[in-house]
Order: C-alpha cells, then structure tokens, then sequence
C-alpha cells in the first residue's frame, strides 16, 4: 500500500543532506512551507543551494535558514523586498552568493528538469546584464537566449489537501511555484492543512498528481501575513 | 502647466485599455490602473503568481493572504477567474497573450528598449522579479511614469544608461507630462498636457521628439 | 462586455482561411470535435494543414474531411489504425503528405508554440528516422534533438463546459491535446455541451483559461464511439 | 517444453512490478499485464492520454468513451486518480517520473537498441504514437514479446534491421521462453521456461546470450 504522509515533519526532512538543491515553493510569503523551513534550519543541513523567488521576508522562513548560516547560494527572481535585510546583509558582506534570474526562466527552467527537457531557446533577457555569456539565437527573426534546466535534489513545498498517494491541491495563488517545483525535484516534500481519504480529491482538478510528491506532512497553516 | 497627478496618469492609461483586453500592470505606479478602469468595460487582470481575473483590494479585514498579486500585496477574484501555476502563468505571458502590459520604468529609449529593474549602482542588490517576461512577452508594453526625475532628468533617452530589461519592447509612454508614442522614427508626442509646449516638452525629452499631435482645424 | 459564444456554428467556422494550419483536438474519438470538423467540411476551405494524433476513424470527422479532399498535410503521430481507411488511401495514392512525429514532441512542440519557447533540446527520437536531418546535442552526456514549435492558424477543440469568457473545462481523457492546442493557436474555437453562467466553474479547476479560446458554440456532444 | 501463454507472459511480468510503483503499460501485449496484477500491491498505472490512476476495463455497457486507454478501449478510473493534458502527460513520462513500462517489441538488439514502430518495409503507412517517448522516458524500459517470430526469426539481435524506435534503452525483455536482461556485456538470461535448455534457447537467440541464472545448490 502507497503512504507517502509521514507523521512527524523532522522525519520529513531527516535526509536532507549538506549541500543539496532545494527548491523552497512560495511567493513572498504565499504558499511559503514556513513548517519546513523550521524543521530544516532544526535538522542542521548546511552549505545549502536555494531556489526560490524572493530571499526571505523579516526574521522567518527562508530568512531565519539565512540568518542561520545555512545557505552557501541562492537563486532567485526577486531578492530585494522592504522587508529581506537578513538577506541584504548576508549579500552585503559578502556571505551568501546570488544568481538572479527572470521570473519567468525560474518558473520555465524547473518546468524544464520535469519535463525532460534538456535546453530551451526564448526570448526573455536577451541583450540584458542576465543572458551573461548564454549562448543566443535568432529564430524566426527575433533573438533568443538558450536556458538550462535547474534540477532540486528536494522541493520544500505547501499545500492546501492531501491525500496518501500524495496528490496535491494548493488554494488560490498560494500554488504559484509548487507544482513546478514537484515536477523538477528527486524528493518533493509538502505541508499540507488538511489530509482526505483518498478519492477525496476531483480527479479532474489536482494541479499535482502524487508521481510527483515523495513525503506529506500535517501541519497547522501559518497564514498570517509576516508582521 | 499643472502636472498630472498619479491618479491622472492612471486615468489617462487606462482610458485606452479596449473592452475585452487581458492586462497585466506591473508593480508600483501601474497597479494604480486597477482603480480607474472604466466601469463600461470588461477588462481581464492577469497577475504573474498565477491568477487571470484579478479584483480590486479587499475591504479592510477581508485580507487572504493566499490571495495576493506580484506585489505582494492582498487582491480579490472576479467571477470568471482562473488559477494556475508560475510556469503556465509566464508560459500565457511569454507566449503573447496578453495584450497590453503596463510597467514603470527607469528609462526608455528612442528605440523602444527599456530599463527598469536595476539603477547600475554598483552596490545595488539585482531584483528582476517578471520584468523581462513580461516586456518581451506582451503584444503591447505601454510604461506609466514621470517624464523627468526628481533632479530634471531625461527618462526618455537616446540610449539608456542604465542596464537594460529588454531592447525594442515599449510601443507608448503615458507620462506626467504626455503621451508618447515610440515608432520606427523614434519618440512622437500624441498629446501633452494643457499650459505646455511642445517645445518646451522637448526640452525634457533626452532624444528627438516629434509632434504627432492632431492639430484641430481652428 | 465580453462575450465569446457564437450563436452558430457556421458562423464560428465562416472565416477559416484556404490554406490553414489547423490543430484538431481528440485522441480517437475521445475529444474530437466532430461538429466542429463537421462544419468545417461544409464551410469548404482547402488546402488545409492538419495537426492531430490521428488521421481519422471510420469515414466521420477528420475522416470525412480527408474524403472530401480537402487537406493537403496532415502532422500526427499514428495515422495507421484499424479504421483509418480514409486516410490509408489517400497515403498510398499519393493524395496527402504525411509528417509523423512522435507523440510527445507533437505535444511539447505545441505547448512550446503557446509558451514563447523558440526551440527545445529533446532526447525523444534521437537516432531514429524520424530526428530525421534535425540538429542534435549532447547534454549532461545524453542524445538531444532540436525541436520547433507547432503553431495553429486555428484550433478546433471540444470541451465540456464553458462560460461566456471562454474558460473551458473537459470530461477525463478527452482533455489529452486539446489545452495545449489551444494555446498554440491564433484562433481557438471550442464546441461544448453545456454554456455555464460566468463564475460557474470552479476557478481551481480551468485547464484553459478563457485567454485561450476566442469563440465557443454549444453543441449536441458526440460521444457514441465510431461504429 | 511448454512456451509460455499471453496470460503467463503477463503474470510474469506483473510479479516483477514492485508495490507503489507507477507503471505505463504499451499497446497490445502489455495492455494484459493489467489484468493479472498481484492483488496486495498498490500499483498506478499511466496512460498517455491523460490519466494517471488507470482501473480495469468497465463492466459491459458501462462504457464511457471519454475514458480510455492509450489503445482507445474504454477503462475505468480508480480512486486517487487524477487527470491531466497530453503536454503534462509526457512530461511526466519523458521527465523520468515512470517506474516502468512495459512496451512490445519487433526487435531488441544487444545494446537495448529497441525497435518497435516500424517494419521497414515500404509500403508500410509509419506510425510511433508515444513508442519514441515512452522508450527514453521512464526508469526502466521492459520488453514482452514473443522470443521468435511466427516464422522462427530472430528477435533478440545483434543489431535491429528495422528501424529504431530508441537506443540503448531497454533494461529487461520477458518472452515465452525466458526472462533476459539486457547488460552491458549484452543479454543475460535469467530464467528459462522448464523443459528448454540455456543451449536451445541460445539457438533462438540471435546474439550472444549469457547464462545468469542462480543455480540451486543441489
């Protein structure tokens, strides 16, 4: 029998090792596993890569993984919020690298590593500081810039329902990164509100089928916006 | 002359957006487009977290933090909305759906390349966030900001100084001062605001300003 | 106001150009758009270049339009089954040319079309005669082939529901190509049962946004399978 | 010696998928391992036309022709499936997220060079479907298929003379006479059907074949 809900989130994430990829779903704090991340900075994992968005708000979630020295590189779309000085600082010093990359080439490059795609040509960023040295291309008369796919050894991701096969459901724009970060990781573990019996869910409308979900972890939901 | 207000920007942008368009405004001045569509017309908000039908703010207390737009900040859905994942939201905007996107912007050439996602100050921390998504991605990419900075200078230039978010995207410019349009013959005055000449328009343009103006048969 | 549906199904197909591509929805029969098919062969355009899994089945819908010769290329990925007599005749006649493409690339090369990306690196077919004189790369030590987009002048797609936006939703398998044709397509025209009142779906549960789809016609839905 | 029948083929094929795993099974022959899987296991099948949770065929007149298999015969949908578009199908067999499938076979070369979609011939209409896909997409790539043609040829090779489908990519081939892994020293039997020996089963082999069975201590 398929049971991919784990009963306690430090045994969720108990494997992950130094050094690892992990993809943090989320868009500032919407759809944010501030769980995971929790259990994470607990679990001691160091020297880490992640893929996320944005680079933390205030003193938690991402933030708190950075202020704790966790993370060796972040890459992300949107770094500078009124609220990542835990982030402005480690960049400031000189203690964490950055790569940031458009929105879009984020969302389009994990898609990539899902799909089994190797490379992609598209126009976005061409002839800008972040095509860097990329290889370019002109198709069809317009100039495009050739993307790779980025990989997460684990996607720390959060859900609205569950059920034990690991089919996910998320609310609202809370899904934004996640069902392409399930896609794009050898180990997808999600926080979810609630846990239904399993035909629980319309098959007709499960943005990410359980293939792509390893671990499921109960938690109470941490909405509030960060103070 | 009397500027415009940023409300009266917003007004004069959205006074163009056709019944029917799929829009996206882009954080900052932009999103105060929201609040001013014409109440005639059916205009379909997309915002890049994944959500086509975005509504106005919440009252106050109605906040869903699950339910917010690219800047963060609480929205609303309309009947008729749909959610959907980054890679399909970027993959609706990349792929030339929508038809007008509207952004701020540092500055914008004569050529219709534009920058606005990074001063080039050497200790700036880089934040691109959809910029260079959605400049190429749009059928149309009209920029809301004011025609000169805070210092008097040009923001409509030969050639941008500061590093680019996309060459040869922006078809129109609705600034304090004016409406410009950006064609193969460069920067073309559609309209200016009353009390101000086109020379002296001129004069706060950074490049070769043309008077497309319909001249009223007086 | 907005207002996608089309009161007939001559006048959603009248302007269909001499000449087009275009994309028909269905996997065998589940999905396809017979009445759309159906109004298209009356409508007369010729010429046509067909993008779809099959070549038709029995002597209705696609199969009926190649009868009426009125297609010039069709692109599919297994034109060769039992019922495809209409289409075999035609092959061996040398009345229609043939592109078979691999089931997956004709979907990825679709998408691509609908997402902004100008070309992708695939392994599928690498080394068969189907990659054909394509450009290949090796990357992370595996095969690639060079794959480009497929875009429709039109699509024809059948759906289940729809509103007066054009949000569309499907019934089970007979989703398969009909999403992503029409994101790839100029023109997207739906046939559905059922017209439901805006904010009637489910906003979770849309697997195409109404930015999609440019008119809709309801329709009597042909579900019966092909005799 | 008594080959094998379809129904054993399926069983012995059925007995090596673990529980939990995600399976696509090919048109055709492999289409039957659905019906013998162990009854104790929980194993998700996948069908390319947009279903992942596929059940067994529907009682009589309980048909419903908008759920079918990639072979377009009506089935059924088990709890906890989820349904999705032909794009978000192959990318989840293309991505490498399948355990397995099962595909049939014309010809496996020694190097799991695979041939399935094509007899070469030229008069034959082509027509791969997801053969192409499916071949390079999942974990492993199974092969069921007769040991020898009706004719007595070769179907297990040095080289495939039909056209190529995939290469390199089949990792198992289960026959009516033999369970065979495809290795990088080429083929290994692994079990062979009573009453036929390693030598005579070499015979029908058409490359060199390895004898990889684990003997009892007798």
């Amino acid at each position: 029998m398929i049971n991919k809900i784990v009963e306690s989130i430090e045994a969720a994430v108990a494997d992950i090792q130094d050094g690892s990829t992990i993809l943090v779903g989320g868009f500032g704090t919407a759809g944010m596993p501030f769980n995971l991340v929790d259990a994470l900075i607990a679990q001691g994992a160091r020297d880490l890569t992640i893929v996320s968005n944005n680079a933390g708000n205030g003193e938690i979630g991402l933030a708190a993984l950075l202020k704790a020295k966790r993370v060796r590189k972040i890459i992300c779309s949107f770094p500078r919020q009124t609220d990542s000085w835990v982030f402005d600082g480690l960049y400031r010093a000189g203690e964490i690298e950055l790569e940031v990359v458009p929105q879009g080439n984020l969302a389009e490059r994990m898609r990539a590593a899902g799909a089994g795609i190797g490379a992609f040509f598209c126009p976005t960023g061409h002839g800008t500081l972040l095509a860097g040295e990329r290889e370019t291309r002109v198709i069809d008369g317009r100039n495009h810039v050739l993307e790779y796919p980025i990989h997460g050894d684990v996607a720390l991701i959060k859900a609205h329902k569950a059920d034990r096969w690991g089919n996910l459901v998320y609310r609202k724009t809370a899904r934004n990164f996640a069902p392409v970060m399930a896609t794009a990781a050898r180990i997808t573990i999600a926080e979810v509100s609630e846990i239904v019996e399993l035909g629980g869910l319309d098959p007709e409308a499960v943005p990410t089928p359980g293939i792509y979900v390893q671990r499921v972890v109960r938690v109470e939901s941490k909405l509030a916006k960060v103070p | 002359m009397q500027r415009m207000t940023r409300e009266q920007m917003a007004t004069r942008v959205a006074a163009d957006i056709p019944d029917g368009a799929y829009v996206n405004l882009g954080i900052g001045l932009p999103t105060m487009v929201a609040n001013v569509l014409p109440q005639d017309r059916e205009i379909i908000l997309h915002t890049e977290n994944g959500l086509l039908g975005m509504g106005p703010a919440p009252a106050k207390g109605g906040e869903d933090w699950d339910l917010i737009n690219a800047g963060k900040q609480p929205v609303t859905e309309v009947p008729g909305s749909t959610f959907f994942h980054h890679a399909d939201s970027f993959a609706m905007m990349r792929g030339g759906h929508l038809d007008i996107c509207v952004l701020g912007a540092f500055q914008v050439s004569e050529q219709g390349d534009l920058a606005n996602w990074h001063t080039g100050e050497s200790d700036a921390i880089p934040a691109v966030g959809g910029a260079m998504d959605l400049a190429i991605g749009a059928k149309k990419t009209w920029i809301m900001m004011e025609h000169v900075t805070k210092n008097g200078q040009h923001k409509l230039v030969r050639q941008c100084s500061y590093p680019l978010t996309a060459k040869s995207c922006v078809s129109r410019i609705y600034t304090d001062l004016a409406v410009i349009d950006v064609t193969k013959d460069g920067f073309v005055a559609m309209e200016i605001i009353p009390g101000l000449s086109f020379e002296e328009l001129s004069r706060m343009t950074g490049a070769v300003l043309r008077d497309g103006r319909v001249r009223s048969v007086a």
